[in-house]
């Protein structure tokens, strides 16, 4: 299991990488001057220039590249050139943000989405199955800023229940989160309905039935635990696409996150920033995909002898 | 908790803070990196320079008791107010202040500001005396700017790096918190050399979308927005829990051409014919909602030198076709457009595209980021035609003009349209050093005028600054220059 | 002087698998007559289809020879082994499975000899897949159909006129029948005996199904765990088996007939396991209900205890 | 009249298709089984085998199969109109079933002992956890599982292993009938042999009826006591293993089942198959299902459905036999 | 009857049958026909209204009217007409859409038809490649490319085509080596087919299904992915009129004229809602096991 551990962190090793020179790559197609970016519009080009020389920007790409990644291994992910503050520390500010925004995002989506697809599977062709696959089906189309501002208007003007935006307290963050949740809700519901279908028509199902097993036994202890095995590895692609849709619900809501930050910093040329955002998320997704990797083998014994075995 | 803040709305009159919100979060707060209209508004109340600007634009003794200036007006000698104290709890002192300004003028970000200034130097402990390089009319207004407010030496000695997210002064408030990206918390400093100001408690809070800044105000989560969005007025002025108010900013909206290469060098047909195209009235009302006023100056109207009647192109797309026809475009032509992709700049030039279409010009815009932006047309001026404001800074025509047409200063983020006129640096010139207001009057009326016949650039709004707050709120006014000036504020039976 | 079609020497194929080598067909050689088919009998997972495969090369063997008409096909470039494929071929278990869904029954006929560049004109073409139609004892109209309109039977003859589109000289059969119902199975199995003889076609049949290889075969090899442990003609192998693993399964087949009922039998204990990293000795030793000590420790070679019949086993 | 442990009269049932066909598996199925006796239900693929063995158990899928007509009584009670909650405590207990496929059949996220100790603790509320614990281990005796392996999961048995938990979990509550829809099918004759040896042994100890469905007549003759042959939903020929192979007197389609397995005993090597294809069952003929492959069709088997010819407890549907003026098949396996 | 019935079915492919059971889909079938209307209204979109003179013209005379008589739904903050421009919206959503798709997916299936079939050092490289692009959220490596590129629909769509290519990549490679280990392959193999030849003729076809469903579903996804862009300023210029930019432009004014957000936002979610429609239905379809 360790050995599995550690192979999976090594092989994370070449995406980081890759994730960081594609980025990289990017960041310097991107027009514009971050010397200028600092010194305003009403710089002068001399003080310009010199600023640029002072921050290595007139160097060959390669070696900005090497420059950047060998600070980076060693700890040292530099200053931001907006604010000039260690990055770091910029992201560690805004990061709890997104985490606590894509966390509860998928929370609520597998609280909600996970039974509401499997009471629509149980209850194929009735009523309660059609509403849930429609509920699910407006989930997917809506997009999700314009939802997000529907429900600012609802719950926050018209109901006055929440608030609007982002005031530090938790009750700024249900908003944001419900709009989060949905799109993955959606995909959830539809997930775990199919997958559960599939399931019940198994030859073990049918064993469980004829064992006498009452229906709620037969969906619970055996249907269940099998469909869900294929959803987990769904709530971690899942866990990505939050990430992602974190800069939407973020710009709506006003949460200062990740989301936000990657907005500004690549409007700003801010490399050093967008550099480290984007690798603290990829990092992120692929710690969460691990762990939802190491959870699968825990909960899979096919999958858990295999890697037991290879021990 | 949201609840709580509810409880509070009804009965303001014990309240004590304020939370106004920005759309965008200064960069550094340090005096000496300052370059934004943004920056300027929430700086000015932590910092007080020796010159402070009153709320209705006068310029009084700020941590100067009083100057005189020598004869030829080339050196000023300040006069220092005794007992002014920092936030960190010290005592102003002459060399504070010479450190201040030697700092500043070391600066890359404050040229506009202290490009009149020598040196300043130390008389005694409580005078100084600043050497000008030349005569210049605005320079109180220069100096009530952030970009030379005092600061502690000591504070900033003792850690420069952070002094932009912790800056010492000597304005109203002390910063508290910076929560970055979030807000900025303040707190009235008690030892405020006008008194303790009456909103302890100020808070800065982000929030980028204008929409979800007025959903926040209308919940009385913030108190002010700073700077709103024209089209949200209907709705802050039909609310009667809010007030509002706004006036004309001191800048300008405008249509700059390149005068020296591509397109339009040397074809001033061609740029009369676009100037014909344009209905100004109908960019005010599509873009600004009506609100502001249409341009006809390169001077805004606030400022000193402004032309009383400016001579303008009249909306007269037949004129424009003819025009059109004559610089050797009969069937029309495709010009490209670079727009920086943020609020009015992309609305006039969306309704720019229609109008220059309706004449047979095919405009391709080009949506760019700002920092592309600015690098591509504001400072490399690799364009034909863009859409750009500039604003003044000081209520004088000096500073809207001199660097922007002077030959001097073609390129490089200041000339932009690259316009190389010896008769409008001669012009320039007169307005810069010329003691005799007359004569400045006159020579930046003349100045207009060529600038209006020769088409170098087309200006076509004044936007408008406006603030929107809770009704209880007194004393909230919108500036020209987007300040607000918290002391002045207070929550209001 | 016998006409010798195919010979194996020393065949090896392994797998290297997570848990180690696995010996798929290990050290296996025979001969085959031309027009003769040999029978390939064992349980599951004993090597059977890799050994067909590997005969084929589909699959690169890991050692050993495979002559076809005297020639090392392992040798051959692969242009001139797309040469040689036309004469081997191969037919399939799963008649479901080894046929294309998405073409229509002419088609799947046809795409041999598209692909070989035999019968170049589209009339040739389809006047030599209607025959091949006929041959198989397919209906022509059933020419434009898609595989999944079809039952197993049906597709198996279209598995098979596939396979005799190149006019092949040998085929390995990997279980033909056995995913049919009994009737058609016979179907199957009469048309395919037809078919050798007409064409003198050599077969290598796999199968795990005793009854049906006794019918067909004329010489048979059983197989455990990657390798050849009896080998001989098949009227010898029921009448003589001589290794414990034959005679266990010959006892094992239930048989459609009253009289063997409540007879007592020798049942084997235990079952096949992976053939992961094999000791040296005997394979079937841990299920031997005669096995000695002499049975494990080296390898048993395969050999020739009365004329043409082969056993591994030193009890023999 | 002595109770039957099961009856089963004139079943009929139907799959409704999402194709909006209508397939009728089973037409007019009649059975009865006694206590500790054995039936042998042989025939073709899509005979209707596992439907009438599922109908047992009204397991038919939802929505989709139904029983159109006749009755089923199993051990005293009519189960086509017992609830859902009586069978649910008849299945595992009175009736239970083993599937043909052990890889499959088995729940791959459970440790096979909770599988199996799932039914008994459903069906003996009375035992205490001890009691259950050494039953548990009993039968994983009886079926030849080490009990330690009680805590392995299915994917670390080898088939065979699996088919005798699945036979555990059949028989772990002693039930009166085993329904056994081709147990050994998916395994290798050398197993086949043990399995199908196992579970004699413990049904005889049981005391267990089974219905033991298989298209492989060596196996029935090996291990059943009577015999029903089925073709396209109806049983054509029915008696004790006798009859069936030793006796002349056959349906035309039994012989042609005889005659299409390869013959162990004969050097014969052309096999005698039965023509045509099994009667689509969504499109069943008028008559005779068998009349279109039938050697011997005569008129009346196009146009009129046989009776049950019975001679001694040995029953044939077919127009040759009964009726007068009738030539009767030659054939099995005599 | 019923006989001839069936003969004519023997002559008929899967497709048809697929699509038989596909038309017995209620739902999706109106998915169809949504998506169906759609197109048309896209294509013939000339003749329902003009694109210069009402999608484009500002006209400040008629600035923010309401759904009536003159104009159908009524008029943006630039006294556009809202129904000339999300009829003609749908035309650019679609375009765009379509060739994204198209775009990612052959290059994604290229990628990974390669992958999957060669398998081994080839595939390892090549999927490695395409992790380090799934590692990025797809919306902020769209941000990334938009902001580095430009706006403009030739920036988009290859900023929406390159976050698409990994999906694809990964579909069509995980189909293929479904496929590959079937039997049917192996007998192409065993004639003498070449390896060009296999794929071509015997795994694409094969695993087109699922390509076609994700194809479907994707698109659905590109067009929220483009309304998100132009939410926080990275879509279009207004001057095109593009759903997701008109939506982001009607937001500052959804308080006071609601159609103006509303409008746009409708044709999103019914196109969206369309195509997920028959990606699902194409998907029931395709896999009749889903359904009893
Ligand atoms: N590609 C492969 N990689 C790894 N192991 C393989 C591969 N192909 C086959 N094997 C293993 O080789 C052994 C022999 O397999 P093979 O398919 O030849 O058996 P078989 O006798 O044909 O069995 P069956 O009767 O089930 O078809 C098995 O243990 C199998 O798991
Ligand atoms: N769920 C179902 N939906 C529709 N038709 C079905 C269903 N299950 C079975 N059938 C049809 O009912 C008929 C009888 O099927 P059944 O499974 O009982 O046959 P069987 O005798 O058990 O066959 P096999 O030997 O293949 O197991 C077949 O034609 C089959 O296609
Ligand atoms: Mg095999
Ligand atoms: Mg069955």
């Amino acid at each position: 299991m360790l050995k599995f551990i550690g192979k999976r962190l090594l092989m994370m090793i070449p995406v980081i990488l890759g994730i960081s020179f594609i980025i990289f790559a990017i960041m310097a197609l991107t027009p514009g001057n971050p010397a200028q970016m600092k010194l305003g519009e009403n710089a002068t080009p001399e003080a310009i220039a010199e600023l640029e020389e002072e921050m290595g920007l007139n160097e060959n790409f390669f070696v900005r590249y090497f420059k950047y990644m060998g600070n980076a291994l060693r700890g040292d992910l530099g200053n931001s050139y907006r604010t000039e503050l260690p990055v770091a520390q910029e992201l560690m500010s805004r990061f709890p943000n997104t985490l606590i925004l894509a966390f509860f995002g998928i929370g609520l989506a597998v609280v909600i989405g996970i039974p509401i697809g499997i009471l629509s599977a149980v209850k194929q062709y009735t009523i309660i199955d059609t509403v849930s696959l429609g509920l699910a089906l407006v989930m997917t189309s809506i997009p999700a800023f314009w939802l997000g501002l529907m429900l600012m208007l609802t719950f926050s003007l018209k109901l006055d229940l929440l608030p609007a935006v982002y005031d530090g307290t938790w009750t700024s963050f249900i908003l944001p989160c419900i709009t989060l949740a949905i799109g993955s809700m959606a995909t959830l519901i539809r997930m775990t309905r199919s997958t559960m279908l599939e399931v019940i028509r198994e030859d073990y199902i049918r064993t469980a039935r004829a064992k006498g097993a009452p229906e709620k036994v037969v969906i619970f202890r055996h249907a269940l635990r099998n469909a869900l095995l294929p959803v987990v590895t769904t709530i971690g692609i899942n866990f990505g696409l939050q990430l992602g849709g974190a800069v939407i619900c973020e710009s709506v809501f006003s949460i200062q996150g990740l989301g936000t930050l990657m907005i500004t910093s690549v409007r700003q040329k801010d490399v050093p920033m967008v550099m480290a955002a984007v690798l603290f998320v990829a990092l992120t997704i692929s710690i969460v995909n691990l762990l939802i990797d190491i959870l699968y083998t825990y909960i899979d014994p096919r999958v858990k002898s295999q890697y037991i075995k290879a021990r | 908790g949201c609840g709580s803040k509810k409880d509070e709305l009804p009965n303001t009159e014990d309240r004590q803070d304020l939370t106004i919100a920005i759309t965008a979060e200064p960069t550094s707060l340090d005096y000496s990196l300052a370059n934004e209209l943004n920056t300027f508004s929430i700086a000015g109340n932590v910092y007080e320079g020796l010159v402070r600007k009153e709320a209705d634009g006068s310029l009084v003794p700020g941590l100067a008791e009083s100057w005189t200036y020598n004869d030829d007006q080339t050196e000023i000698t300040f006069t220092l107010r005794e007992g002014v104290k920092f936030h960190n709890g010290e005592t102003m002192t002459a060399d504070d202040v010479v450190f201040s300004f030697q700092r500043a003028l070391e600066s890359k970000s404050t040229a506009r500001m202290t490009g009149a200034i020598e040196s300043v130097e130390k008389i005694d402990d409580t005078h100084v005396l600043m050497k000008l390089k030349y005569s210049y009319g605005p320079i109180e207004g220069c100096l009530a700017n952030v970009n030379c407010a005092i600061v502690s030496k000591s504070a900033v000695e003792a850690d420069p790096e952070g002094f932009g997210r912790a800056p010492v002064g000597a304005g109203p408030y002390q910063v508290v918190e910076w929560k970055s990206g979030e807000k900025i918390v303040m707190k009235a400093f008690a030892d405020y050399h006008r008194g303790e100001a009456k909103i302890k408690d100020l808070t800065y809070m982000v929030i980028a979308d204008s929409t979800s800044a007025l959903v926040a105000l209308e919940k009385g989560q913030i108190d002010v927005i700073a700077n709103t969005q024209t089209s949200d007025k209907q709705n802050i002025t039909s609310n009667a829990n809010l007030q509002y108010d706004e006036t004309i900013a001191d800048s300008f909206f405008f249509l700059t051409f390149n005068n020296a290469e591509g397109l339009f060098a040397d074809n001033v047909k061609l740029r009369q014919a676009i100037a014909y195209a344009i209905d100004k009235e109908s960019i005010l009302l599509g873009a600004m909602e009506g609100i502001g006023s249409v341009a006809h100056s390169v001077i805004p109207g606030n400022c000193f030198g402004a032309p009383e009647n400016p001579d303008d192109y009249e909306y007269n797309p037949e004129m424009a076709k003819q025009l059109l026809a004559e610089a050797g475009y009969p069937d029309g032509l495709t010009i490209n457009m670079p727009t920086m992709s943020s609020g009015y700049y992309v609305k006039i030039s969306d309704i720019l595209v229609d109008q220059l279409r309706q004449v047979g010009i095919t405009v391709n815009q080009e949506l760019m980021e700002r920092t592309a932006y600015l690098q591509d047309v504001y400072t490399n001026c690799q364009y034909d035609m863009s859409v750009l404001s500039i604003s003044a800074l000081q209520p004088d025509a000096d500073f809207i003009t001199f660097m922007r047409y002077h030959s001097d200063y073609i390129g490089g983020g200041n000339n932009f349209t690259k316009v190389n006129n010896p008769k409008l640096d001669e012009l320039l010139e007169i307005g810069r050093f010329d003691s005799d207001p007359a004569k400045r009057t006159a020579a930046y009326a003349e100045l207009c005028q060529i600038i209006k016949d020769d088409a170098v650039l087309l200006p076509l709004v004044n936007p408008p600054v406006g603030v929107a707050g809770n009704v209880k709120l007194q004393g909230l006014k919108a500036f020209s220059d987007q300040s607000i000036y918290v002391y002045d504020l207070s929550w209001g039976a | 002087m016998p006409d010798t079609i195919l010979e194996t020497r020393n065949l090896k194929k392994y797998f290297s698998t997570s848990a180690g080598v696995l010996h798929a067909v290990d050290d296996v050689s025979f001969t085959l007559e031309r027009g003769s088919t040999l029978g390939v009998v064992g349980e599951s997972g004993c090597g059977k289809s890799t050994l067909g495969r590997v005969v084929l090369r589909l699959l690169e063997a890991t050692g050993g020879e495979v002559l076809f008409n005297g020639q090392d096909i392992m040798k051959l470039t692969k242009p001139q082994m797309r040469e040689m494929r036309r004469k081997m071929q191969m037919i399939f278990q799963d008649p479901y499975a080894s046929i294309n869904p998405r073409m229509s029954v002419s088609d799947i006929i046809a795409d041999p000899l598209r692909v070989n560049g035999i019968c170049e004109s589209r009339e040739q073409r389809h006047s030599r897949v209607e025959e091949l139609m006929q041959t198989v004892g397919l209906s022509k109209r059933f020419a434009n159909a898609y595989p999944h309109e079809l039952d197993g039977g049906r597709r198996q003859r279209i598995g098979i006129a596939r396979a005799l589109a190149l006019e092949p000289e040998f085929i390995v059969c990997d279980e033909p029948v056995s995913a049919l119902d009994v009737s058609i199975q016979a179907q199957i199995l009469n048309l395919m005996m037809d078919l050798q003889e007409q064409m003198g076609l050599t077969y290598i049949f796999i199968t795990h199904d005793m009854s049906v290889v006794r019918h067909i075969s004329n010489e048979i090899m059983v197989m455990y765990m990657g390798q050849c442990v009896e080998k001989t003609s098949s009227h010898e192998l029921f009448a003589n088996p001589l290794h414990p693993y034959t005679e266990a399964l010959l006892d094992a087949i239930p048989v459609p007939n009253f009289s063997r009922r409540g007879r007592p039998r020798k049942l084997l204990t235990g079952e096949v396991t992976s053939p992961i990293n094999p000791k040296p000795g005997c394979r079937f030793a841990p299920r031997c209900p005669h096995a000695t000590p002499a049975c494990t420790g080296e390898s048993i070679p395969l050999r020739e205890v009365s004329p043409g019949h082969f056993v591994a086993c030193v009890l023999r | 009249m002595s109770e039957h442990l099961l009856t089963i009269k004139n079943l009929h049932i139907k799959y409704d298709t999402d194709e909006g066909e209508e397939v009728r598996a089973v037409n007019g199925v009649d059975l009865t089984l006694d206590k500790g006796r054995s039936l042998g239900l042989v025939g073709e693929t899509g005979a209707g085998k596992t439907t009438t063995a599922l109908a047992v158990l009204k397991l038919l899928p939802k929505k989709v199969g139904s029983i159109t007509e006749g009755q089923i009584v199993l051990d005293g009670k009519d189960i086509t109109a017992a609830t859902e909650e009586d069978m649910r405590l008849l299945r595992g207990n009175t009736v239970s079933m083993i599937f043909q496929d052990p890889m499959t059949s088995l729940n791959p996220v459970l440790p096979v002992g909770e599988q199996i100790m799932e039914v008994i603790s459903l069906h003996r509320k009375d035992l205490t956890k001890e009691q259950l614990e050494k039953r548990l281990d009993e039968i994983l005796t009886m079926v030849g599982i080490p009990p330690e392996r009680r805590q392995d999961y299915p994917h670390q048995f080898s088939g065979g292993m699996k088919q005798r938990i699945v036979i555990a979990i059949a028989l772990v509550c002693e039930p009166k009938l085993l329904l056994a829809d081709e147990p050994t099918t998916a395994l290798d004759v050398t197993i086949q042999a043990q399995v199908l040896d196992m579970m004699r042994s413990l049904r005889e100890r049981m005391d267990t009826a089974m219905i033991l469905i298989t298209h492989d007549l060596g196996v029935v003759a090996e291990n059943c006591d009577e015999v029903a042959i089925m073709y396209a939903g109806e049983i054509i020929e029915y008696g004790a293993v006798e009859d069936i192979f030793e006796r002349e007197n056959h349906h035309p389609y039994t012989v042609g089942l005889f005659g299409a397995i390869p013959d162990m005993t004969k050097d014969e090597r052309r096999l005698h198959p039965i023509d045509g294809l099994m009667a689509d069952p969504t499109d069943l003929p008028r008559g005779c299902k068998f009349a279109p492959r039938c050697p011997h069709c005569m008129p009346v088997c196009e146009t009129e459905q046989p009776r049950f010819h019975t001679e001694n407890g040995h029953s044939i549907r077919c127009h040759l036999f009964g009726a007068p003026g009738s030539k009767p098949a030659q054939g099995g396996n005599a | 009857m019923k006989k001839t019935d069936k003969l004519k079915n023997e002559h008929r492919g899967q497709l048809y049958f697929i699509m038989r059971r596909f038309r017995k889909n209620k739902l999706a079938m109106f998915g169809l026909c949504l998506f169906a209307a759609l197109t048309l209204v896209a294509v013939f979109a000339n003749f329902l209204a003009s694109y210069d003179n009402d999608a484009l013209s500002h006209n400040m005379a008629e600035r923010n009217q309401p759904p009536g008589a003159g104009h159908l739904l009524g008029t943006d903050h630039y006294g556009r007409d809202l129904f000339a421009r999300v009829i003609f919206g749908a035309r650019i959503s679609l375009f765009i859409g379509i060739l994204t798709i198209l775009i990612s997916l052959s290059v994604g299936a290229i990628i990974g038809a390669v992958a999957g079939y060669y398998g081994g050092r080839v595939d390892n490289l090549l999927m490695r490649i395409m992790d380090v692009f799934m590692a990025i959220p797809s919306i902020l490596l769209a941000i990334s490319i938009v902001a580095a590129l430009g706006n403009g629909m030739w920036n988009l769509l290859l900023a929406l085509s390159i976050s698409g290519v990994p999906r694809f990549a990964r579909i069509v490679r995980s189909s293929i080596l479904t496929v590959k280990g079937q039997e049917f392959v192996e007998a192409a193999r065993a004639y003498g087919t070449t390896d060009t030849g296999i794929i071509l003729r015997h795994i694409l076809p094969n695993s087109i299904g699922p390509i076609i469903v994700q194809a479907t579903l994707s698109m659905a996804t590109t067009i929220l992915t483009i309304s998100s862009l132009s939410f926080v300023g990275l879509g279009l210029p207004s001057s095109v009129p593009e759903w997701g930019a008109m939506l982001s432009e009607a937001k500052q004014f959804m308080m006071y004229y609601p159609h103006e957000i509303i409008v746009p936002g409708v044709a999103i979610v019914l196109a969206v809602m369309a195509l997920n429609l028959i990606g699902d239905g194409l998907r029931d379809a395709m896999d009749p096991k889903l359904k009893n």
